[in-house]
């Protein structure tokens, strides 16, 4: 089996990647549930390693895919603090709405 | 790189000494090992060695750590209470040292990858340092918005590295600036990156319109955190920013140049601007951050050979002047519960040296002479007036002038209105640390060149 | 041919659940649709000869992260449509801004065709000696770094979800 | 002598110190002393002066005293003019001043202000003899504004009444409206002759063409400065306010010396004039309306002293006219004369005042004679010799004024005429009125009257022996006299002497004289019949009055014009200047930069709403916008 | 090094002052004062006179931007340092007459002024000339903040703004001269006017206008001028003199030094507009005074119609204009120091400075009297007195410039005399009423500081020539390089 990049135009791999991203972009502008953002942007991330990978096959240099490691490393840990920084706000306001954690303004 | 082991071990002993109890000794030993770390810094000067082509200590790196370690000394000096009222004790100390060790990568990337992780790690501790004050609900909130635009920025600044990657085969600063160097015609995707990576460098460094969290958060978090993501943070930031794009991006200049121009103009009048209403004295220091930002990113947007001196220089004088800042704001919020503006009032009568040294940190951060802000301000005019961008000199100053009403405010608090007369009682250390850094305001007021001939 | 026929369907579901994950209404949906997502993407490397990156994707994401979130969801009793819904306004507005950011980047990523690969092409690049040989010769300083980005957001973590004990 | 002309203004000086600082400590007869004593010694050096000059072929020595301020090639000396015209000045001026000084000590005498009214005094002669002795036009000036400084002084002398005050105020705003005009014509003439002293400007403009605008320019300006000084139209208004001050300063300040300056002034720049022949016209036209004018008023005025001071206002006039049409001489003559007869005339009008305890107003007079046997003689000589009787001195001088003005002009002479007769009917009014009749005053009044001290009658004596002979130094060449003054003068105004030729045939001179004494004598005859014979009284002060009457009693209501449509305007002009313009709209505009940072501030905090999805929302725009520069 | 004892010693003592406790504090600041003062007149007997500038001395200071400690005085400099030390002890002098909380920071803050005001007239380096120029503003901000009266929060700080807003544009253009000097770039004084002739009439017209935005506030000219009454009432006394008789001529000595021979292109072009406002300043402060009602305020008015015609007189750019601004610019000094004592002394006794309220003192201290008249006078330029010298020089500079702007500037010679006298008359003159019931006598200080003021306003009226001659060759020397620049 050939590899994709080889018949599939590399603008394609961009545009995939790209309306993915947006789809995360727009969750993320979209909804008010705190876990349903972090996925938007875990969405975001996946768009972004999908480019890399592709990005990396059509140049055949492997460092584009080791980056993607450093990007799931991120990814990682930021889900983790992230969900801990979430316990924590629910643990005080009873809440995932980002909406309610609105006391810091002007 | 010697410092950055010797604080990345610090890091890690730190958390060793939780369980091999030895928490009384940390204190002394981070200061030490601060020390140790700055003159093995200095050590580094000139020598420009380059490590597996990921970072390079040259001496842009090594002043930038150099302040970046002294700004962290300063700040553990203020900062002794913050950790000792903590249960977690441990745990901040080393997530405050690992947060040292991103900033030192950001000043010393020479490649994305680094600069990428530097960012994370950088940032990483700060979200959850922000939000360690558990069960306040600011400083929740601080953090759960620090986190989730900073993910969101990072998205953006991941997409637009993966696009130069693209572009270009390459990770490294070098090779990216060889290829577009030689290029015949640079791929379209490239400028987006460029813009992209702007846009998340701009998220960092606090620059409208993508400062909104900055207030937020500086106001939500602990002071003292809010004080290390002034300082450090900042200056670690707009160091890389530097030299992401007053190097590598150079040669692209025209297609960053106009919106960067915009933005600083933003920065600066959205940041002044809005802190001039400002009550709480905290929320009012996060708008001049803000502003500062505008500053530096003049000095980016130059582009020559004053940048990176004056960024050097206004990251200097502003971080000590923060410093100096907070720690009174921590102080008098400590004593009165409460950091409004009012809190301030006739603070010269009561404790004539904490409002002496706020007098003399707030003429530095407005920018008049002879203080240290004032040169920093002068670099950058002078670099944005050889870039020839008049029009934003002109805003600068209107800017400064604004900046002037809300910093005097505060004085006018101090010396004009009365207060309770009660006495606010001061540590010695932190009295010590005042004074120490009024004297180096007005020092390096006075010798700026000692700075400046660095770079 | 079934290369690209491959393609156009995994793009197509990728999308499809990408939306479905920001239009669900109860969040275990979204996560569901959001590990399925993953799939297509870990499909999509598979295509593109990135077959250990299509592995550790579908372990750490659909196996780790995204249990993860599960947990969280059910810990804090997420599982239910309480989310309230911003106005209508505001999705407007949302679709608007997230439309036109999709307008401008595509339009403004219009020529990657002119981008010229240096290399030949070498399909084994995504193989796991040739991934090892570059994170742990060319990248082995970050490997070592982001060490202390994981110990940092452990510790981090760790330190917010534990009760404080006075 | 004339090396010591540094004590002349130096004398003066020293006794206004040594007054000014220890009067207080000093008893009044040291303080009269003084006083008298520097000004006669100052007369004495004068006199001195005046004989060397007679005697010495050099007819104009300067005397250098030091160097007074120097910019670039702008170089002043504070140096000193000794010629004719500055010698008779001097005389003019130490010689009246120490009559008056003497009278003061008489009228004075009760004034707890003594020492002050000397020093004052001996201020205002240092600065008149600066003014007539300074070699360029600068000193001129530091004497012209000096003697304006002490007429403000001695006019709010009584400074607990506010209406002397003000009087003393306007007199000193007004005299600078004029020397505004004058310190211009200097600065006009530095940066015309790149000199400002007499020598170097005169010979200069010697070879200058006539008509040469820049010299109108310079004349006019000066002139304006001898209009402010000298009281004419429109800037006379101060002088019958001035009258405010001691009689005696009416007499020195306000009479003899100081209002003459204007006359100096013009006469000593006399090249400049003579080649400006608008300038000339000016003057002339100036001086004529002024004198017919002031003679109006003062037909109808009932204070004794306001009479008189229009009456110099009117001389003034004359003098003006004269150089306007000329006759340099003649107004210098007229000058010397005026200040012997107004000075006596005032004195005598003290004299009567002192006697009548402060009364001014000659309703409340009449039949002073035969209480007042001194004051009355002279007064009565010092009114025929204004009036321009033959042979008292006014007549000369008048008389060769009238015969210059109906050479240049007929109907000049036609209106010079004209007021000369109504000076004699308002001086003869005022005589009459005063001294014959019956005493209309108060019984105390009455009781009180006596004639004045020999310190006052002497120099009315002197004074009056001076108005009677005075014009004796001037007979025209026509009445077979030699005009001894016009000879004395020549080298001073042989410049501009070409302007100067008579061509009046001796007959038309005889003719022109036997006029103005008709017309003199029916005036006098007219005054006599309607105040003596027929008794008539001035309108007591709440009769109706003719409108035409009205009007010149009212002296046209000039002051209330001026105060309606400068006084008032100004105040309310800088009234709204201040609320309007500075308070609301140049310092609105600086605090409203201000305003409008503190409210956009207030506006913008509101974009930072605490709201993720809104911070996201504008990241989100703000990066679109970015990429557009991408695309467009 | 003269010029650097001048500058450092008030520094030092400064300094030093802080430590003192007690009342004692202001004879050791007039100790200080006095001692400066002295060094001064020792200065001016070692000044050779002539066109050089003299007691030159030169450090590194900022090696990479082109900064030094270059300091000197040629005649210009010496006469402002000579006003500025001469004026000093008075100002010290005249506040014995009141008592002030924490004396020790007061003086030493008067004292921290005199510091910088003495550098900036000694500067001769353009960025240091900025350095003094701020620093001369902090001092004076405090004591206005900290011993001023109502209102003077926000007074002060708009007081502040304003003219921080006009040094930075100043800034602004310094740095715009210094990118211009060729080579090394350097701030030295030659090197900026050199490169500011260099440019062209247009750039030097930008030039102009940074630069002159700056004095023009600080002077202040029409309209640039609000922040002026409000500040010179509000301040204490001796902040009010410190601000009128030495702050304002850093303004017109920097017209002076810093304007006319850098851009004389700039300043030929736009005369006619600066000269404008500076006339109509005149003209319009002056109708203000008429009507104020506050006898400080009256004063400050008429200082901003005497500055207008110093800043006509400089930018007439002829030897008599400026030399006439020299000395106007000492006069000024004097004469307004003068009249705010004369102010202070009065509202010390009867606790009010509204004009129509007093009347009559006069009547309870004649000798008070005479001296306010000898100040009023020389006020109003009254000649042999101080202030006609300069008055006549400078509408003889401004003629010659334009014929009208002189006779519209002239109006201040009777604008002057109407609201002076009408303020005497009001104040002094006349019956005394409740208010003016008693006079108590002058105190030594008081007595003694009328009468050095009278002594110099009637000395230097009548003989100028000593202070004449110290600045005049370097002002031809300087106004002949600008005239020939402008090809005149």
């Amino acid at each position: 089996m050939n590899s994709a990049i080889q018949v599939i135009p590399l603008e394609w791999y961009l545009l995939l990647s790209t309306v993915l991203f947006t789809i995360g972009v727009l969750g993320v502008l979209f909804r008010r549930n705190a876990i349903i953002i972090f996925m938007s942007i875990e969405l975001m991330l996946n768009a972004v390693n999908l480019l890399l990978v592709a990005f990396s096959s059509f140049l055949s240099d492997s460092k584009g895919q080791v980056f993607v490691f450093f990007i799931m490393a991120v990814a990682a840990a930021e889900v983790a603090v992230g969900l801990a920084i979430l316990m924590m706000v629910y643990r005080n306001t009873k809440s995932s709405d980002i909406n309610t954690l609105n006391k810091l303004k002007w | 790189m010697k410092a950055l082991i010797l604080l990345s071990s610090l890091g890690v002993i730190s958390l060793l000494a939780e369980i091999f109890s030895f928490k009384k000794l940390l204190y002394p030993l981070v200061l030490l090992g601060l020390t140790v770390a700055f003159v093995l810094n200095i050590g580094e000067w000139n020598t420009n060695v380059t490590y597996f082509k990921m970072m390079q200590f040259d001496n842009y790196a090594v002043a930038f750590t150099s302040v970046i370690i002294v700004v962290a000394f300063l700040w553990f000096l203020m900062a002794e209470g913050f950790f000792k009222d903590e249960t977690n004790q441990t745990d901040h100390y080393s997530l405050v040292l690992f947060a040292l060790v991103g900033a030192v990568l950001m000043v010393s990337y020479t490649n994305m990858t680094m600069l990428f992780l530097g960012i994370e790690i950088l940032s990483i501790p700060m979200y959850i340092l922000a939000g360690s004050k558990k069960g306040d609900i600011q400083s929740n909130e601080a953090a759960f918005k620090y986190l989730i635009m900073g993910a969101f920025a990072t998205g953006f600044l991941l997409f637009g590295i993966t696009l130069i990657y693209g572009a270009t085969g390459s990770f490294s600063l070098e090779e990216i600036k060889n290829a577009i160097a030689t290029s015949v015609s640079i791929p379209a995707i490239f400028y987006v990156g460029v813009l992209l990576m702007l846009v998340g460098m701009s998220f960092k460094v606090s620059a409208a319109p993508f400062h909104f969290w900055a207030p937020d958060v500086y106001q939500g978090a602990p002071t003292m955190i809010t004080a290390f993501m002034a300082t450090i943070v900042k200056t670690a930031a707009m160091a890389a920013f530097v030299r992401l794009f007053d190097t590598t991006f150079l040669r692209v200049e025209g297609s960053w140049v106009n919106v960067l121009w915009v933005m600083t103009a933003l920065t600066l009048l959205t940041g002044n601007i809005t802190a001039v209403f400002q009550t709480s004295t905290k929320r009012m220091l996060a708008y001049s951050s803000v502003a500062h930002a505008g500053y530096m990113l003049l000095a980016l947007l130059s582009a020559n050979s004053y940048s990176s001196p004056s960024i050097l220089f206004y990251t200097l004088a502003y971080s000590i002047g923060s410093i100096a800042t907070f720690c009174i704001i921590s102080i008098i919020a400590n004593a009165k519960g409460d950091d409004g503006i009012h809190s301030f009032n006739g603070l010269a009568k009561t404790n004539p040296l904490l409002a002496g040294v706020m007098t003399i940190a707030l003429l530095s951060l407005a920018g008049i002479p002879p203080t240290a802000g004032f040169f920093a301000k002068y670099f950058i005019f002078t670099s944005v007036f050889v870039a020839g961008h008049v029009g934003l000199v002109l805003i600068a100053i209107v800017a400064s002038l604004i900046g002037v009403y809300y910093y005097f405010r505060i004085i006018i608090a101090m010396y004009f209105k009365e207060g309770n007369h009660e006495e606010v009682p001061v540590d010695m250390n932190h009295k010590l640390l005042l004074i120490v850094i009024a004297f180096a305001i007005v020092a390096l007021g006075l010798f700026p060149d000692s700075v400046i001939r660095l770079l | 041919m079934i290369t690209t026929y491959l393609f156009y369907l995994l793009s197509f579901l990728a999308i499809m659940f990408g939306s479905m994950v920001v239009l669900s209404k109860n969040p275990v949906h979204s996560v569901l649709y959001l590990v399925l997502t993953f799939f297509t993407i870990a499909g999509h490397y598979v295509l593109l000869n990135a077959q250990f990156l299509a592995a550790v994707h579908v372990i750490v994401y659909a196996g780790a992260i995204m249990v993860l979130f599960l947990f969280v969801i059910m810990l804090l009793n997420l599982n239910k449509e309480t989310e309230p819904h911003k106005s209508i306004w505001l999705k407007a507005s949302a679709a608007v801004a997230s439309g036109s950011l999709l307008v401008v980047l595509v339009g403004s990523l219009k020529g990657a065709s002119t981008i010229q690969s240096t290399n030949a092409f070498n399909p084994n690049i995504g193989l796991i000696e040739n991934l090892g040989t570059t994170l742990f010769r060319d990248f082995l300083l970050p490997f070592e770094v982001s060490s202390i980005l994981l110990l940092a957001a452990m510790v981090g973590a760790v330190m917010l979800g534990k009760k404080s004990i006075k | 002598m004339i090396n010591l002309v540094g004590l002349v203004p130096l004398l003066p000086l020293i006794g206004f110190l040594i007054i000014g600082l220890f009067g207080k400590s000093l008893s009044k007869g040291i303080v009269g002393i003084i006083g008298c004593g520097s000004v006669l010694a100052a007369f004495a050096i004068s006199l001195g002066i005046f004989f060397q000059l007679t005697g010495q072929a050099e007819k104009s020595v300067t005397i250098d005293l030091f160097s007074w301020i120097t910019a670039g090639k702008l170089s002043i000396p504070f140096s000193f003019l000794i010629d004719p015209l500055s010698s008779l000045f001097l005389l003019i001026i130490t010689g009246i001043g120490f009559l008056i000084h003497v009278y003061s000590t008489g009228y004075m005498s009760h004034d707890e202000g003594f020492s002050r009214f000397f020093a004052y005094l001996n201020l205002f002669i240092f600065f008149m003899l600066l003014l007539v002795l300074g070699s360029n036009y600068l000193i001129m000036f530091v004497g012209w504004e000096g003697v304006g400084l002490c007429s403000y002084l001695l006019i709010g002398f009584w400074f607990k009444n506010t209406a002397y005050n003000n009087a003393a105020k306007k007199a000193f705003v007004m005299n600078r409206i004029g020397d505004l005009g004058f310190l211009l014509g200097i600065i006009l003439i530095f940066v015309t002759f790149g000199s400002i002293g007499y020598h170097d400007v005169f010979e200069q403009a010697k070879n200058m063409a006539s008509g040469n605008p820049v010299l109108t320019s310079i004349t006019l300006l000066l002139f304006i400065g001898a209009m402010g000084k000298s009281a004419q139209l429109p800037l006379y208004t101060w002088l019958p306010d001035a009258m405010a001050g001691p009689t005696p300063v009416s007499a020195l300040i306000h009479a003899a010396t100081m209002v003459t300056a204007g006359i100096y002034m013009v006469a000593r720049s006399n090249i400049l004039y003579t080649l400006s022949p608008i300038a000339m016209e000016t003057v002339a036209i100036i001086g004529i309306c002024t004198a017919l004018f002031a003679a109006t008023i003062g037909l109808a005025q009932n204070d004794i002293k306001k009479v008189l001071a229009y009456s110099t206002v009117s001389q003034l006039g004359y003098m003006f006219l004269a150089l306007g049409v000329g006759a340099y001489t003649g107004a210098v003559f007229h000058v010397m004369t005026h200040a012997f007869f107004k000075a006596l005339l005032f004195l005598g009008a003290g004299s009567v005042i002192h006697a009548m305890s402060g009364e001014q107003d000659i309703r409340m007079m009449g039949g002073l004679k035969k209480h007042l046997p001194i004051t009355h003689i002279t007064f009565l000589l010092g009114t025929l010799a204004i009036a321009g009787c033959p042979p008292f001195s006014g007549f000369f001088s008048k008389d060769e004024i009238l015969a210059n003005a109906f050479e240049n002009n007929k109907l000049l002479w036609f209106l010079g005429v004209l007021g000369a007769a109504m000076t004699t009917f308002y001086m003869f009014r005022l005589y009459f009125l005063t001294f014959k009749g019956d005493f209309r005053g108060t019984k105390e009044q009455h009781h009180h009257l006596h004639e004045s001290p020999k310190s006052m009658t002497i120099p009315l004596v002197i004074l009056a022996i001076l108005s009677v002979i005075g014009g004796f130094v001037g007979i025209p060449e026509v009445l077979g006299g030699k005009h001894f003054l016009e000879e004395f003068l020549k080298p001073v105004f042989e410049d501009s002497s070409f302007r100067m030729v008579h061509s009046l045939s001796h007959d038309t001179e005889y003719i022109l004289m036997g006029i103005a004494v008709v017309v003199m004598a029916a005036s006098l005859y007219y005054a006599y019949a309607v105040y003596v014979k027929n008794k008539t009284l001035p309108a007591a002060e709440n009769e109706e009055l003719k409108p035409v009457h009205l009007m010149v009693y009212k002296k046209y209501w000039v002051d209330e014009i001026y105060e309606n449509v400068i006084t008032k305007p100004l105040n309310f002009f800088s009234d709204a200047l201040h609320k309007v313009v500075d308070n609301q709209v140049v310092d609105g505009l600086v605090n409203g930069v201000g305003r409008v940072v503190t409210w956009f501030s207030g506006i913008l905090r509101y974009a930072q709403t605490g709201n993720i999805g809104f911070y996201v929302f504008v990241m989100v725009i703000g990066i679109v916008l970015i990429l557009c520069t991408r695309i467009l | 090094m003269i010029t650097l004892l001048l500058i450092f010693f008030p520094l030092v003592a400064a300094l030093l002052l802080l430590f003192v406790k007690g009342q004692q504090v202001r004879n050791m600041a007039l100790g200080a004062a006095i001692i400066e003062f002295a060094i001064v007149v020792f200065a001016l007997t070692q000044y050779q006179h002539g066109n050089t500038t003299q007691f030159e001395v030169n450090y590194n200071w900022i090696n990479s931007l082109g900064i030094s400690f270059h300091v000197g005085m040629d005649g210009i400099s010496l006469l402002m340092v000579l006003l500025t030390t001469f004026l000093v002890p008075i100002i010290i002098l005249t506040s014995f007459n009141r008592e002030y909380s924490n004396p020790s920071y007061f003086y030493s803050l008067l004292l921290a002024m005199q510091f910088a005001l003495v550098g900036v007239f000694v500067s001769l380096d353009g960025f240091l000339f900025y350095i003094f120029w701020e620093l001369a503003l902090i001092p004076i901000y405090f004591i206005c903040l900290l011993w001023g009266g109502e209102n003077r929060a926000r007074i002060t700080f708009k007081f502040f703004v304003y003219t921080l807003s006009g040094s930075l544009l100043m800034l602004g253009g310094l740095i715009y001269l210094y990118l211009h000097t060729s080579g090394t770039h350097t701030f030295n004084i030659q090197a900026l006017y050199l490169a500011g002739q260099s440019l062209d009439m247009a750039h030097q017209g930008f030039v102009f206008w940074a630069m002159f935005m700056a004095f023009a506030i600080k002077m202040p000219i029409f309209p640039f001028h609000t922040w002026q009454p409000d500040t010179y009432t509000v301040a204490p006394t001796p902040g009010t003199m410190m601000l009128s008789g030495i702050m304002l001529k850093m303004g017109t000595y920097g017209v002076i030094r810093w304007l006319l021979p850098v851009v004389p292109l700039g300043v030929q072009d736009w005369a006619n507009v600066a000269i404008g406002l500076s006339v109509i300043g005149i003209v319009y402060a002056s109708c203000i005074a008429i009507v104020q009602k506050d006898f400080k305020r009256l004063i400050a008015y008429s200082s901003i119609a005497h500055v207008g015609l110093i800043s006509a007189g400089i930018l007439s750019a002829n030897v008599q204009g400026v030399q006439g601004a020299m000395i106007q610019m000492l006069s000024h000094g004097v004469n307004v120091v003068g009249l705010f004592f004369i102010a202070d002394i009065i509202q010390k006794r009867f606790n009010t400075r509204d004009i129509a309220s007093l009347g009559g003192i006069r009547n309870l201290n004649p000798q008070f009297a005479v001296l306010f008249l000898i100040v009023l006078l020389g006020s109003v330029a009254l000649p042999l007195t101080n202030g006609f010298i300069g008055e006549f020089l400078l509408l003889n500079g401004v003629y010659q410039f334009n014929a009208w702007a002189a006779a519209f500037a002239g109006l201040s010679v009777i604008l002057g005399a109407v609201y002076m006298l009408r303020s005497y008359q009001s104040v002094m003159l006349g019956e005394t009423n409740s208010i003016t019931t008693s006079f108590p006598p002058l105190s030594g200080s008081e007595k003694g500081v009328l009468l050095i003021l009278c002594a110099a306003i009637i000395g230097f009226g009548v003989y100028p020539k000593p202070l004449l001659d110290i600045a005049g060759p370097s002002v031809v020397k300087l106004v002949d390089g600008v005239r020939l620049a402008m090809g005149k």
